[in-house]
């Protein structure tokens, strides 16, 4: 063994040490720091629960049904073969709108203003119409409501399939 | 009737404009408005004027809300601080016309002096002189303590903090993804590139306009106006619902201010064409996809070729500085761009794909 | 080495870069278990295990929800989609052209709203300047404010009317297309009708696929985004961990495992993933205390909050068994640092008495109530205080305010040194003769207090004369009396035993050996009248004849008990009663002076001191009536937080048998109180006093339960089951019951009736069972029924007793029934009889065809009645509970000989020819009728 | 002895020698000891230019924005003793120190102080440019400006939250509802649609970064917790660490500005 290959084969043990050691150490401190990063989000979350229940769409009459409203702040109105979950908060300054059965429209007590059912603003100071939430049928045949997920009809969101359930 | 024409004046609408023509006087003519004269006569002016505006209860009950103090405070320090600069500048560039070179280089001022006690006590002096500051400001004005938190009713207008209101005055023009992240993302990277951008030798180190016109007249620009300037829009001028109020105006909650904006395809579409918009979400938005691409790609080459300034610019900083600096130019650009667009055409999006979060 | 090493180093760089390799190395290694460790846990596991079982349920519903599917059909329905199709698709030009249009229409749409959106903005606007113009009162301006605004409305108006017309328009395709393809549409949606239930399953069951992306989902490092495994939380506001600083509200996480706990249909599977064993009273959504409200800890105790592994939560194994099986499965330990480990399964109950702490009865809750019936049987509220529901009950033994007229002082003397030589049932519990007392000086002590205390009672009771004298009769008939009329209800009776041990009454004395024990005088007179004796007895008056009472005293009299007869009490040991008092009052004096202070007593005033002292030491006057001892309290300690005890407090002595469990002390401790000073060397004042009641570990257990229940626990408002003041008052009025032992015969709300076992053969031939009582009778008529007990079943030979009650229990009695049952204090029953035209010849019809008179025979004919007497039912029945017993009988007692003429959903009349066979008319009529009988 | 004799007794004494390594800085010698000697004015240099010292030409902002952060740090300790970060407690406690905390006015000047620092660190940036100091060889630590100035607009935002009244968490609210329009990272921004595999969804309210910001889908008390930890600890201990790094270069880039 000549004196050049010798060297050679020490370089490339050194190499191979270094590399090992720094590859190894930075895999190391990017893996405690993914840790870490994974470490803000918590595995258990303790805010309140946004999504509801609310039974089969064949418990809904055709309509608007209140059953929610106190609950969950939620009507259920069904209306042209789809069932919706509207907001109960008025858009104009939060107030809660009644819903009147004798002339098909919610009115809001505070400064007036009117919606029909599908929550559409006609009258009144309001700037747009109610808000819908997020609905979905679950495997057992149960409405589920998110109301993380809302629908804002001015942003043309009206037309998900999320926002609605074809009955 | 002068309350209600400088209300009139405050509205963004009329009020850019004029703060920007402003801005081009004040650096064409800094020599004389840097000058001591000006300054007097400004303070003199000011003085019955300030006390005129604070004489009106709803100007005075939004000024003397304790959270406005520091944007109170803040304007003063830019409107002295700016006048000092061009000051300076103004002086130096005078020197430097008459061949004598900026005050800060003459020897006399590059005369090495001991730290103490000249630069130790100068500190000590600005630190107790500081301290005695806050200490009056904190016993005159109570920090600032509303109801408790309530999650489930907002004040209206909900505010975000003095400083960042800029960025929210920027949201009535730009969706939350721009006016959030991506142009203060901007921001703080155009900034951290100015010295890599900027190669001009000159003025390093002392107060001059002359010789730094563009890189000053850029910054200015974006520090005055498109920072400054809305800061004090979206504290002073904004009211509930984010409806604009004049300065004397009481904040009406029922105030309604017509804005019906349409977006860039409904016009081409339904107005002009007057064919509905087409299912395709591309090919609705195209005309606004190919001018937001244009503005971006086509301009800075054109610009580069076709102006005797873009020449030159591009011959000086070389090719990846100049595109880069001509990409933040266009990105600041686009918000006066976009208020323009707005208060003429009621223009609401370039591009708007809210299906994907998009909007322009 | 030396070659190559560079100047100024201290090391060569080629062994810096091996170390640093090494070090790395391990510390990659370190990273990555740490890593592993955070994320490998048990749960995760077990929610696999839980999905795999979900699938085999979804797979099984899936088939039986194919078979339901009639495949024909859906055959047909393709086929005739299919048709559909075709016909549609020849309809192609119409539909594009009619899509053309469509596509018109809403491109006008879209502008006119635009269009309008601007107006309404101007309209506004302008309004608002119109309004603030008029309120500055600038007439100019604002008439010019006005025409613009008249200008913009009329605008906008049209511009709103246009969208209408456009709508309608756009409506008007939309059907015109829907109608061009009707033919598929509807078949699809019918094909979707019978499919849906089908897909959503198939979605559930893809919802269970162990896939790719179900992989990803839980990889680590990215199980943040959307995980599907994942720790479940029930968060309860209601109910809080006491955190000694601040009540924090319970959060459980025990359906992270427990996955299938509140879903019907796992019952079968095995644990964890079992469905609650009582999903209609727990648990389930419809139940009373449904999951996300009640959470799982708040009843079963145990760490909520803990997910780690099966041992971290807490569980306790029910029995020796069980235990043995989760050390071999789960690894199972001993809960350490936890002050209220989970309750074992056979005392779950104990749970239910945090929130209902104020019922006596709690439905539903067997152990609880067995154990508290135990509680009531031993008087042990009489000594301890338990809680609130245990509160002024009544002192569970006889009073010895005149008991020198009813035993002797030899025979008291020999009872209580020994109940059960005597009556092996006796409830008065054994102080002597106990393993911690029996040593030869404590037996000399004891003896020497005995005969002090019964000095003492005899000396303070009043003279009594029995107000009857026994004539002699027939013990046989004696015994058929006392197993008929209803003192089994409350007394076991010797010669009856097979009866008494189907009954355990337990309110009064079992009783044995009466002609040892009293005189025949008395024993009559007690029969015939017990408030004669003891004025406030619970023992009620049967209304006996003479002959009854002789013949039942006769019988009783001839049960005797020789040996304890034979007995005869060591008498008084002057020098023990000294030793004895000077050792009580040295405990404030040297010994000299206290020696000199009792040498100073009389001989009668040291035996009346020793047997005064004797009875505060053992407690007598907590269960007696005991001249002298007004206003003491209980000498047993405080149990109402005993199930919050730390387990530190408990004193183990030297009984390493005994597990160190709070529950194990307790039952321990109930049946031997005495062990804890077993091998303990102790003097004879600091004796452990707790008698002994020679319980069942069963009894003894179920009271433990009740203890255990007793927590220290505090429920906020809002998660306590509040008594509304119906429930309230019923509650109250259920003390009163539980006092006189109503319930020893009558089953009250499906509670108790304990005579009721001997009567298994013929329900009916028993004490009538009592469902929702105030809504049955009138409350007056009650009210003069409790004073003037009149029999209305007469041909039961049990007999509603005449209770000693007082004024204020009978009214607790009346209204709690009243409002318990909802009914309202000034509600008329409907007594005025309001025929319809024709609709009393209806009733007449079925008063026949029903032959009511059957059974309801008195006042009718002669026949023997089977039923009440309906010439009384106007002043005794509310006419709204007749109608609901009419419907249906047997829904309010089952077994009842009340034939349900109206079937089982009291809709269909058998007779259906009278009122087009309406079974509410009838019902109605009838009711009419019966009311009107008591008006004659 | 006379005063003047006690005085020389005392800075004869082994104890006040080994505080004190010099005289007092009346001659050249001391003045360069006294600056050299001293940890914490170390950080000037022993002579520099005069430019240097005139306030028409430095403005004295930086200085005034380390000292304010001095300033805020000593006052900010003091304010942890009182303050609770829990939603039952945090409004409360800041009304204490409002009304009956001694010396409780530290809570007007840590927040007016707070407001300082932004508009000094402003005009720092405002008189750096005008002088072109950012210029070679100053090009890294005008970047270290850039983000100290960040770090404070940071600061003084997730203080803002901590008195837990509706100006806080409606500020915040608006605030951080910006994150969540962040391209690709929030769940309403551009992009986010992409993020899901079936209803699989990647990017979501209970996993984009304004989640992590907040510790929760909106402003609650993790929120609290998690402003409360950046606003005192976290962001600190960075922005004390690029000060330090702000600082040596300064030292090393040709001190405080001057024409070249």
């Amino acid at each position: 063994m000549n004196l050049d290959s010798k060297q050679s084969l020490n370089r490339r043990e050194f190499f191979s040490y270094i590399t090992v050691g720094w590859v190894m150490f930075s895999a190391s401190v990017g893996g405690l720091l993914s840790l870490c990063f994974r470490f803000t989000y918590p595995n258990v979350n303790f805010e309140p629960e946004m999504e509801f229940l609310a039974g089969a769409p064949t418990d809904y009459p055709s309509g608007v049904d209140e059953r929610w409203k106190n609950l969950y702040g939620v009507w259920m109105v069904k209306q042209e073969g789809k069932l919706i979950a509207l907001s109960n908060i008025c858009t104009h300054l939060g107030c809660i709108p009644n819903w009147l059965p004798a002339e098909l429209k919610f009115k809001c007590p505070c400064h007036g203003s009117g919606y029909y059912m599908s929550g559409i603003n006609f009258e009144g100071p309001t700037p747009r119409p109610l808000e819908r939430f997020k609905i979905g049928l679950q495997p057992d045949g149960k409405i589920k409501v998110d109301k993380t997920k809302v629908f804002r009809w001015e942003k043309g969101e009206w037309d998900s399939p999320d926002s609605f359930l074809e009955v | 009737m002068l309350r209600e024409l400088f209300n009139k004046l405050s509205d963004p609408i009329i009020s850019f404009p004029l703060v920007t023509i402003g801005f081009y006087l004040m650096l064409k003519h800094y020599k004389t408005f840097g000058s001591k004269k000006f300054a007097y006569w400004t303070v003199a002016i000011l003085i019955p004027v300030t006390a005129w505006f604070l004489s009106d209860h709803n100007f005075f009950s939004i000024i003397s809300t304790p959270d406005n103090i520091p944007i109170i405070i803040l304007l003063v320090c830019v409107a002295f601080f700016t006048w000092f600069a061009l000051h300076k500048a103004a002086l130096n560039d005078t020197r430097i016309e008459e061949g004598l070179g900026p005050i800060e280089a003459t020897p006399e001022n590059r005369e090495k002096v001991w730290s103490w006690p000249n630069l130790v006590y100068t500190e000590l002096f600005a630190m107790i002189a500081c301290t005695a500051f806050l200490v009056v400001w904190a016993i005159v004005f109570k920090a600032p303590l509303e109801e408790s938190a309530n999650p489930t009713w907002a004040p209206n207008p909900a505010k975000a903090p003095w400083y960042f209101l800029g960025l929210q005055e920027m949201l009535v023009y730009f969706d939350p993804w721009m006016a959030g992240v991506v142009l203060p993302g901007l921001i703080v990277a155009g900034l951290i590139a100015i010295p890599y951008i900027d190669t001009n030798p000159k003025g390093n180190g002392y107060f001059t306009l002359k010789e730094r016109a563009m890189a000053i007249t850029a910054f200015l620009y974006g520090w005055l106006v498109l920072w400054v300037y809305l800061i004090i829009v979206g504290v002073f001028l904004r009211g509930p619902n984010w409806t604009f109020y004049g300065p004397f105006e009481y904040w009406d909650f029922h105030k309604v201010v017509a804005s019906f904006n349409v977006n860039l395809s409904e016009i081409i579409w339904i107005k002009t064409l007057g064919i509905g918009l087409p299912k395709n979400l591309v090919v609705r938005e195209i005309f606004g996809i190919i001018l937001s691409l244009a503005y971006i790609v086509i301009i800075p080459p054109w610009f580069a070729k076709a102006t005797r300034v873009g020449r030159n610019l591009f011959k000086d900083v070389g090719a990846i500085r100049y595109y880069i600096f001509m990409f933040l130019i266009l990105m600041t650009m686009s918000l006066p761009i976009k208020m323009i667009l707005r208060w003429l055409f009621s223009l609401k999006y370039i591009v708007a794909l809210p299906e994907w979060e998009l909007n322009l | 080495m030396s070659e190559n090493k560079e100047p100024a180093m201290a090391y060569s760089m080629p062994k810096l870069h091996k170390i640093m390799a090494i070090l790395s190395f391990i510390f990659f290694v370190t990273t990555v278990w740490m890593f592993l460790d955070d994320y490998i846990k048990p749960w995760k596991a077990i929610q696999v295990e839980s999905l795999q079982i979900k699938r085999r349920h979804i797979e099984n519903d899936l088939k039986a929800a194919q078979k339901k599917i009639d495949s024909h059909k859906l055959q047909a329905l393709n086929v005739s989609l299919a048709k559909g199709e075709e016909i549609v698709a020849s309809r192609k030009k119409e539909i594009e052209k009619e899509e053309a249009d469509l596509k018109a229409i809403r491109a006008k749409l879209k502008a006119q709203t635009i269009k309008n959106g601007i107006f309404n903005g101007d309209v506004s606007e302008k309004n608002f300047k119109y309004e603030t113009a008029m309120v500055e009162e600038n007439q100019k301006l604002s008439a010019k404010l006005l025409a613009e605004l008249e200008v913009l409305k009329a605008g906008f108006e049209a511009g709103k009317d246009n969208l209408k017309l456009l709508q309608g328009q756009e409506k008007a395709v939309l059907t015109k297309i829907a109608d061009l393809n009707k033919e598929v549409i509807g078949v699809q949606k019918e094909i979707k009708d019978t499919t849906t239930k089908i897909n959503l399953l198939d979605l559930a069951k893809k919802q269970t696929d162990l896939s790719p992306i179900f992989a990803i989902r839980n990889l680590p490092l990215i199980d943040y985004l959307d995980p599907t495994i994942k720790i479940q939380k029930i968060v309860i506001n209601n109910v809080t961990d006491d955190r000694y600083f601040r009540q924090v509200p319970k959060v459980d996480f025990c359906i992270t495992c427990h996955t299938f706990i509140d879903q019907p249909g796992y019952e079968k599977e095995k644990q964890p993933f079992r469905t609650h064993p009582k999903l209609d009273l727990m648990v389930g959504m419809e139940s009373k205390h449904p999951m996300k409200l009640t959470g799982c800890t708040s009843c079963h105790g145990g760490e909520g909050q803990r997910v780690t592994d099966f041992n971290s939560v807490a569980h306790m194994p029910d029995s020796e068994k069980q235990k043995e099986e989760w050390i071999k499965k789960y690894n199972w330990t001993e809960p350490h640092h936890i002050p209220s480990p989970m309750l074992k399964l056979s005392q779950t109950e104990a749970g239910c008495v945090k929130c209902h702490s104020d019922v006596q009865l709690l439905k539903g809750a067997t152990v609880l109530n067995e154990g508290r019936m135990a509680i009531e049987k031993y008087g042990c509220y009489a000594c301890h205080k338990i809680g609130t529901w245990a509160e002024n009950r009544r002192k569970p033994g006889p009073s010895l305010l005149k008991i020198a007229g009813k035993v002797d002082k030899e025979w008291f003397k020999s009872w209580v040194w020994e109940p059960r030589s005597f009556n092996k049932h006796s409830k008065m519990p054994a102080f002597f003769r106990q393993s911690n007392n029996s040593k030869p000086e404590f037996v000399r002590y004891n003896m020497t207090e005995v005969n002090a205390i019964a000095e003492y009672v005899y000396d303070k009771s009043k003279p009594y004369v029995p107000n009857e004298k026994y004539r002699s009769g027939n013990a046989e008939n004696g015994k058929k009396i006392i197993s008929q009329v209803g003192c089994l209800g409350c007394h076991g009776v010797d010669g009856l035993e097979e009866q008494s041990d189907k009954v355990k009454a337990y309110a009064g004395p079992w009783l044995t050996g009466l002609g040892s024990k009293v005189q025949a005088d008395w024993l009559v007179s007690w029969l015939k009248k017990p408030s004669h004796y003891q004025e406030d007895t619970i023992m009620p008056s049967m209304r006996l004849s003479d002959q009854e009472a002789n013949d039942i005293a006769t019988y009783l009299l001839s049960l005797r008990n020789k040996t304890f007869e034979a007995l005869t009490f060591t008498g008084l040991d002057k020098a023990a009663r000294d030793e004895l008092l000077v050792d009580y009052n040295s405990a404030f004096d040297t010994h000299d002076s206290a020696v000199a202070k009792v040498a100073k007593m009389s001989d009668r005033e040291k035996t009346l001191d020793l047997g005064k002292r004797s009875i505060g030491k053992y407690g007598c006057y907590s269960c007696h009536n005991l001249e002298g001892f007004d206003g003491f309290e209980g000498i047993g300690p405080n149990l109402t937080k005993e199930g919050s005890k730390p387990i530190t407090q408990f004193g183990f002595g030297l009984q390493h048998q005994v597990p160190h469990e709070r529950d194990a002390w307790i039952t321990a401790h109930l049946q031997r109180p005495s062990r804890w000073d077993e091998g303990v060397d102790k003097v004879f004042k600091d004796l452990n006093k707790m008698p002994n009641f020679y319980m069942s570990e069963a009894e003894a257990k179920k009271i433990t339960t009740v203890i255990l229940g007793q927590t220290a626990d505090v429920v906020p408002l809002a998660g306590l089951k509040r008594a509304n003041s119906g429930e309230a008052l019923y509650n109250e009025a259920m003390k009163v019951a539980g006092k006189y032992n109503c319930m020893g015969c009558h089953q009250i709300d499906g509670l108790r009736g304990d005579i009721l076992k001997a009567y298994q053969d013929d329900i009916n031939q028993g004490p009538p069972r009592l469902v929702n009582e105030g809504h049955r009778v009138q409350t007056d008529w009650l009210y003069h029924f409790f004073g003037n007990v009149q029999p209305i079943r007469p041909w039961l030979n049990i007999r509603m007793p005449s209770f000693n009650l007082s004024l204020e229990e009978k009214n607790k009695l009346i209204a709690g029934f009243q409002h318990g049952a909802g009914q309202k204090t000034f509600e008329e029953p409907e007594m005025e009889v309001d025929w319809q035209p024709g609709e009393k010849e209806g009733a007449q019809k079925l008063w026949n065809s029903y032959n009511c008179v059957s059974c309801h025979s008195i006042g009718f004919n002669k026949d023997t009645p089977l039923a009440p007497n309906l010439h009384l039912a106007s002043k005794r029945l509310r006419p709204s509970w007749i109608r609901k017993w009419l419907s249906n009988p047997q829904a309010i007692l089952p077994g009842t000989v009340m034939p349900s003429f109206f079937g089982e959903d009291g809709k269909t009349p058998t007779d259906p020819s009278v009122f087009e066979g309406n079974a509410d008319k009838q019902i109605a009529a009838l009711t009419k009728f019966v009311i009107e009988l008591g008006k004659k | 002895m006379s005063g003047k004799g006690i005085a020389q007794k005392v800075r004869e004494t082994q104890v006040w020698k080994s505080i004190f390594r010099h005289g007092p800085p009346d001659n050249s010698r001391n003045r360069a000891a006294v600056v050299a000697g001293n940890v914490f004015l170390h950080l000037h240099p022993i002579k520099l230019k005069k430019s240097g010292v005139q306030l028409g030409y430095t403005w004295c902002m930086g200085g005034l924005t380390f000292f304010i952060f001095l300033a805020l740090t000593v006052t900010g300790l003091l304010l942890m003793f009182y303050y609770r970060p829990t939603a039952e407690y945090a409004y409360n406690d800041i009304v204490a120190l409002r009304e009956h905390i001694p010396l409780g006015i530290m809570r007007e000047i840590h927040r007016w102080g707070a407001h300082a620092m932004v508009i000094t660190v402003w005009i720092h940036m405002f008189r750096v440019f005008m002088t072109g100091s950012y210029k070679p060889p100053r090009e890294f630590n005008w970047g270290v400006g850039v983000i100290l100035l960040v770090l404070t607009l940071l600061l003084s935002f997730t203080g803002y939250l901590l008195p837990w009244d509706q100006l806080a968490i409606w500020a915040i609210t608006v605030g951080s509802g910006m994150a969540k329009a962040t391209p690709f990272l929030g769940n309403a921004g551009p992009g986010a649609m992409l993020a899901r595999i079936g209803d699989f969804v990647m990017v979501s309210d209970k996993n984009d970064v304004r989640f992590q910001l907040l510790g929760g889908r909106f402003v609650g008390e993790p929120a609290l917790l998690r402003f409360y930890i950046l606003h005192c600890v976290f962001i600190p201990l960075v922005v004390g660490v690029l000060i330090a790094v702000h600082f040596w270069r300064v030292r090393k880039d040709g001190g405080i500005s001057a024409p070249l």
